[in-house]
């Protein structure tokens, strides 16, 4: 067992939403709070490192763009489920995170005037995704992480994964957390807290998540008594290289690639007449599925089919200097030159709409506890995520809630310390029940059949009859004997790690199997084959998912709509 | 004791991490063993005039005397071997020295660019390669001089 | 000394090295053989004679002196890498400073009398 | 065409006896895979107590630095075929404390890239901080720094370099990168109060140019180049 520690404002995650949260509290508790960031990778390895093309923002109104378009942009995309309200605070603080971050040193791309550029993404009707080179969220990262460390009364917990959150009487008081290096889980109490864990990640093979993506914030939040809402939205994206996974980002199709199939047509016509590559991606992502199921696809070395991504009209020089990242990985990893050749791609599991259920300003239900990034659901992403609206999401939601939870602690909030009893639970399932016992079966092949019965049951189109068999599967998979940690020793022990994170997988996909299952119409990101349209009169509501011993109970709310009516989406 | 090892290990194998790293190594043992040649020198001439012991002018005589003797005792082949690779040395050291100079103002180095892949660091621009190769090249031929010179090895 | 300033000297002494040095192995190889220099006297180039020559003498002692800085300067960066400390620097520097100065004294006085010999 | 090829990897638990040795495992392989990928089988298959640390598989996050084959390498960026031998030997990042088998402590590389000051110090802080406005840059500017702004803070440049390897007050390759990043950033304004403390003791000068650490950089960063140039600086202006 390890120490206590203590901390007034508590950072769970160091990804874009952690690390911006984790600033704005220590700079507006400045001398007078100490802010903790406990993180499950190193900092800088988070997940958010990966985000390739753009962050969205208005920034020039006076050359044509308006706080309007991207406000509706963002609530069409969402195929309306979006609550406008927040929409319309996001939009507005967009811009300042994008100069704050400017001024700190981000290396964004620059118009011949030396102001920032930006440039073209599925579904905004402006070119308004700011960009450095095609590496923003790696930038971004390295922008607030080397920002963070100018503050003294950040401490850094690297390697800290939170595995229980604990909440007596609606308030929160603290988690326990898994100190990898030593194995020793520590009690940490804390007056405020910020859940910035990400997305559920790979709960699918085929994915652009990083190994470290799982839904552990999810499931400690859902665990604690706050609700999911809308976990049936999964966002695939069209194009991740195939067979890695790796994402080839939208910015490819937002400078001018195009998407082609086996016959070499440019089979987007079809589908967006207008809009073609820079739809949405629900809609490309399906078209690309309808394609492959018709015959167009292009069978790969293992059997997987896919169609191309072709950057090839675009010019050496624009590859080189905009699109240098995905150049590199086509290159080493899949030996082809998008200078040249066409890039194999099909979509995969990018990103959850839903999330841990917040007001508009990122608070969850229990007191003292905030959730934002992409763990969190404000929600501005509805059913369907416009590309480079997410990491703006973390920026804007990542200051709302820092600053509030600084200022929460600042307004004397009391709290009481986290106890003996508090951790007993987890540290009888760590200690009793998992380290040193063997499984009897193995931990990573359960995770492989859990993604293998995500990918087949609960993918880009969805139907009852499969939906229920999924559901049955994974309620196998709880029950099968996989709680077990062959590896005994105290130091680094990722097998450990990977069998609580597994364990939470499975909860994760059960509330988006239940979520999915009682959603029965078609909207944005969840396609039903049975329920082909979306049907505003029963489903404009969020889906809210609560813990309960025997699965998930589901409930609905209504979305804000402030604006918008409800129309039909086209591009 | 696993300092020295480290040390060794990294200071005297240059393998497989490029030419900037053989520089490195022969630089530091070119300037090590020069130095050490250096103090024997200053100590053997210093025969000459009489050795440690003598501070005033000594008799002309008398030093010639201990010239020719310090002569006849380094007059051995292996004496003149190690001169023939301190030549060798001092030529690659001097030269790459001057590269080294250079580089470390900031003068025969490419300009920072966006990498592209893949990636050729500008630190090892071509201008620095051909004074390696120079330097190298002009301490072989003065390898060469001075085998003629101990061992006359050019002429028939 | 500020480290920076010792190496801007390490440098400054490099460079010195090239000149001084090079006028050194010419007198000894190129302008006259090799057999003639390393004759006592009774030539234009003999030890005696270099050491005669007033210019090439106070070649010889920047020559000593530059080599005598750069040299020692060198092998204190290589064993201040081997090891570090405050207290295994300072006396490092001392060893370093001393035997430097033994070097240098030691020098001087072979050219200092081998100059007032050629001449006497 | 499956194929098997041996990883010969280094394992080190200080839990157990603490002794560092070698352990085989043969890895059936295809076409593409990487050394990660070659690791996870093993640990996911064959003996689930190897520690490696890993996160993005795309060479993107800096996790998983590792020696392949004697050389500081990514693994998840180490195509097996690539290596062109039937045995991968697979061992720490040299230059780093180890905390079990492959996974290493960074914690004073942190430290030594926290040390050189790695943000925009301005004197308008105010403006910084509080206002709504942004610095201009042209891309001339931007080019000037943003090759070591790649720096995913991997340490395979750390592992390569001979001074590090024995030097610890040697600040090292990718801090020192950093502090030139900062430093060659038009809207940075700490000008020589970066310089003054790189010219003092062996933080910056201890660098002998060896440019291994550009050697075996993955994203084309060439700490040796911008050590160079910030020495330039360190040596004439501060
Ligand atoms: C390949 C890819 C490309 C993308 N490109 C774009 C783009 O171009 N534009 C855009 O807008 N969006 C993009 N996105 C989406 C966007 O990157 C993510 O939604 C966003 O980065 C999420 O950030 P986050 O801060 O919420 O979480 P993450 O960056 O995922 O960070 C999660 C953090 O939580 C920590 N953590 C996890 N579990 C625990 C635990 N149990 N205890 C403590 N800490 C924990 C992790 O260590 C990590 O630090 C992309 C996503 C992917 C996958
Ligand atoms: C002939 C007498 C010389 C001696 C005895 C000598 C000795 C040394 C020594 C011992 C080193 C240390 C090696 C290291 O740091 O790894 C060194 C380094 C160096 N020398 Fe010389 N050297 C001599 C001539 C020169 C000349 C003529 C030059 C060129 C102008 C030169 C330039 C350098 C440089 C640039 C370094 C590298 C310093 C560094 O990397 O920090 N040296 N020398
Ligand atoms: S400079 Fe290159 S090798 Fe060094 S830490 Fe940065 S990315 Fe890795
Ligand atoms: S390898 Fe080391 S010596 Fe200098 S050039 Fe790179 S830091
Ligand atoms: S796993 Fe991220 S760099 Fe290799």
């Amino acid at each position: 067992m390890g120490a206590d520690i203590d901390v007034d404002v508590a950072i769970l995650g160091s990804g874009l939403a952690g690390l911006r949260a984790a600033i704005e509290a220590a700079r507006t508790g400045r001398d007078k709070l100490v802010v903790g960031v406990f993180t499950k990778t190193q900092v800088m390895r988070s997940h958010s490192v990966s985000a390739e093309g753009g962050t969205a923002a208005v920034l020039y109104t006076d050359e044509g763009d308006s706080f309007q378009s991207h406000i509706y942009d963002t609530v069409k995309g969402s195929d309306f489920l979006a609550d406008q309200d927040a929409v319309e605070l996001f939009v507005k603080k967009a811009p300042e995170e994008i100069l704050q971050l400017e001024r700190w040193g981000m290396p964004w791309a620059r118009r011949p005037d030396g102001k920032i550029a930006q440039r073209f993404f599925g579904g905004q009707s402006y070119p308004r995704a700011c960009f450095a080179e095609d590496k923003v969220g790696f930038f971004e990262m390295s922008t607030l992480y080397d920002t963070s460390l100018k503050y003294d009364n950040i401490v850094f917990y690297p390697e800290w994964a939170a595995v229980d959150l604990f909440v007596e009487n609606g308030k929160f008081k603290g988690f326990a957390a898994l100190e990898l290096k030593t194995g020793k889980i520590h009690k940490v109490s804390a007056k405020a807290c910020v859940l910035a864990t990400g997305g559920a990640g790979r709960l699918y093979s085929f994915a652009t998540f990083g190994y470290s993506s799982t839904p552990d914030g999810y499931y400690m939040a859902y665990k604690a008594g706050v609700p999911l809402k809308d976990m049936e939205f999964v966002q695939f994206h069209p194009t991740a290289l195939v067979p890695s996974g790796i994402l080839i980002t939208e910015a490819a199709r937002g400078e001018g690639g195009i998407l082609v199939n086996a016959k070499g047509e440019r089979f987007m016509k079809k589908y967006a007449p207008e809009k073609m590559e820079l739809g949405p991606r629900d809609i490309i992502s399906r078209a690309m599925y309808n394609e492959m199921a018709e015959g167009n696809g292009v069978e790969g070395p293992d059997g997987v089919k896919h169609l191309y991504l072709d950057l090839r009209g675009l010019g050496e020089e624009k590859i080189k200097t905009r699109l240098a990242g995905i150049r590199e990985y086509c290159m080493h990893l899949a030996g082809i030159d998008p200078i040249d050749e066409p890039i194999p791609v099909r979509p995969a599991a990018h990103y959850y709409m839903g999330g841990v259920d917040t007001n508009i300003y990122g608070a969850t239900q229990v007191a003292g506890l905030w959730a934002a990034g992409e763990v969190g659901c404000v929600s501005i992403n509805g059913a369907n995520r416009l590309g480079s609206n997410s990491t703006t999401e973390c920026l804007v939601w990542g200051a709302i809630t820092g600053k509030a939870a600084a200022e929460y602690v600042l307004a004397g909030h009391n709290h009481s310390s986290v106890n003996n009893s508090d951790s007993i639970a987890i540290e009888k399932h760590v200690y009793d029940e998992l380290l040193g016992k063997a499984p009897r079966e193995n931990p990573y092949d359960i995770r492989d059949q859990l993604q293998a019965n995500m990918e087949r049951t609960c993918h880009i189109y969805r139907e009852e009859k499969t939906m229920l068999e999924g559901l049955q599967t994974i309620r196998n998979l709880k029950q099968k004997m996989f709680r077990g940690v062959v590896d005994s020793s105290r130091y680094y022990n990722t097998n450990l790690m990977n069998v609580l994170e597994i364990e939470m997988m499975i909860e994760t996909a059960e509330v988006i199997l239940v979520s999915a299952l009682n959603r029965r119409e078609s909207r944005g990101a969840h396609a039903r084959l049975d329920y082909p349209k979306r049907d505003d009169v029963n489903f404009l509501k969020h889906t809210l998912a609560y813990y309960t011993e025997d699965g998930p109970r589901i409930e609905y709310v209504s979305p804000v709509i402030t604006e918008y009516v409800p129309t039909e989406r086209r591009y | 004791m696993s300092t020295l090892l480290t040390a060794l290990r990294t200071w005297l194998v240059p393998f497989r991490y490029g030419l900037e790293r053989w520089s490195y190594t022969m630089q530091r043992i070119s300037g090590v063993v020069i130095a050490l040649y250096f103090v024997m020198h200053v100590a053997s001439t210093g025969q000459v005039v009489g050795g440690p012991s003598v501070w005033t002018l000594p008799p002309y005589e008398y030093a010639k005397q201990v010239w020719l003797e310090t002569k006849e005792f380094l007059a051995n082949p292996l004496f003149d071997a190690g001169l023939v690779v301190l030549a060798f040395m001092i030529f690659f050291h001097s030269i790459n020295g001057v590269r080294l100079v250079l580089a470390h103002f900031g003068l025969i180095l490419k300009k920072p660019t966006r990498p592209e892949y893949p990636y050729h660091p500008g630190s090892m621009s071509r201008i620095q390669r051909v004074i390696f190769w120079v330097s190298v090249a002009l301490a072989t031929a003065a390898l060469v001089y001075s085998l003629d010179v101990f061992f006359k090895v050019l002429q028939p | 000394m500020r480290a920076k300033t010792i190496q801007l000297l390490h440098y400054i002494t490099g460079l010195g090295i090239l000149v001084a040095g090079g006028i050194h192995l010419a007198t000894v190889f190129l302008l006259s053989p090799y057999e003639a220099s390393m004759s006592f006297d009774g030539h234009p180039l003999s030890v005696i004679a270099v050491y005669r020559n007033l210019f090439l003498a106070a070649t010889l002692q920047a020559l000593l002196v530059l080599v005598a800085f750069h040299g020692f300067n060198g092998l204190r960066t290589i064993l201040s890498e081997l090891h570090q400390g405050p207290t295994y620097l300072k006396l490092l520097n001392a060893v370093v400073i001393a035997a430097a100065a033994v070097v240098v004294v030691y020098g001087t006085r072979t050219i200092v009398i081998a100059h007032l010999l050629g001449n006497a | 065409m499956l194929e098997e090829v041996k990883f010969k990897v280094l394992r080190y638990d200080p839990d157990k006896d603490g002794k560092k040795r070698f352990q085989e495992f043969r890895v059936p392989i295809r076409k593409g895979m990487t050394v990660l990928q070659g690791l996870l089988h093993i640990k996911e298959k064959i003996d689930p107590t190897l520690s490696i640390r890993f996160s993005c598989r795309m060479a993107t996050c800096g996790s998983c630095g590792m020696m392949i084959n004697g050389l500081p390498r990514l693994a998840c960026y180490t195509l097996i075929e690539e290596l062109k031998t039937r045995t991968v030997v697979v061992e720490p990042l040299r230059n780093f404390p180890i905390v079990k088998d492959l996974v290493t402590d960074f914690e004073e590389f942190f430290n030594k890239h926290r040390s050189v000051k790695p943000y925009l110090i301005r004197i308008d802080t105010y403006v910084q901080e509080k206002s709504n406005t942004m610095y201009l840059q042209s891309d001339e500017e931007l080019v000037r720094y943003v090759q070591f702004a790649y720096c995913i803070k991997c340490g395979l440049c750390y592992a390569a370099c001979p001074v590090v390897a024995t030097d610890k007050t040697f600040l090292g390759p990718q801090a020192l990168a950093q502090a030139y990043r900062y430093y060659a950033d038009s809207r940075d304004e700490a000008g020589v109060d970066r310089l003054k403390p790189l010219g003092d003791g062996s933080s910056l000068l201890r660098c002998h140019f060896a440019a291994s650490c550009s050697q075996v950089c993955p994203k084309g960063v060439d700490p040796a180049l911008a050590i160079q140039l910030l020495r330039k600086e360190v040596l004439l202006r501060s």
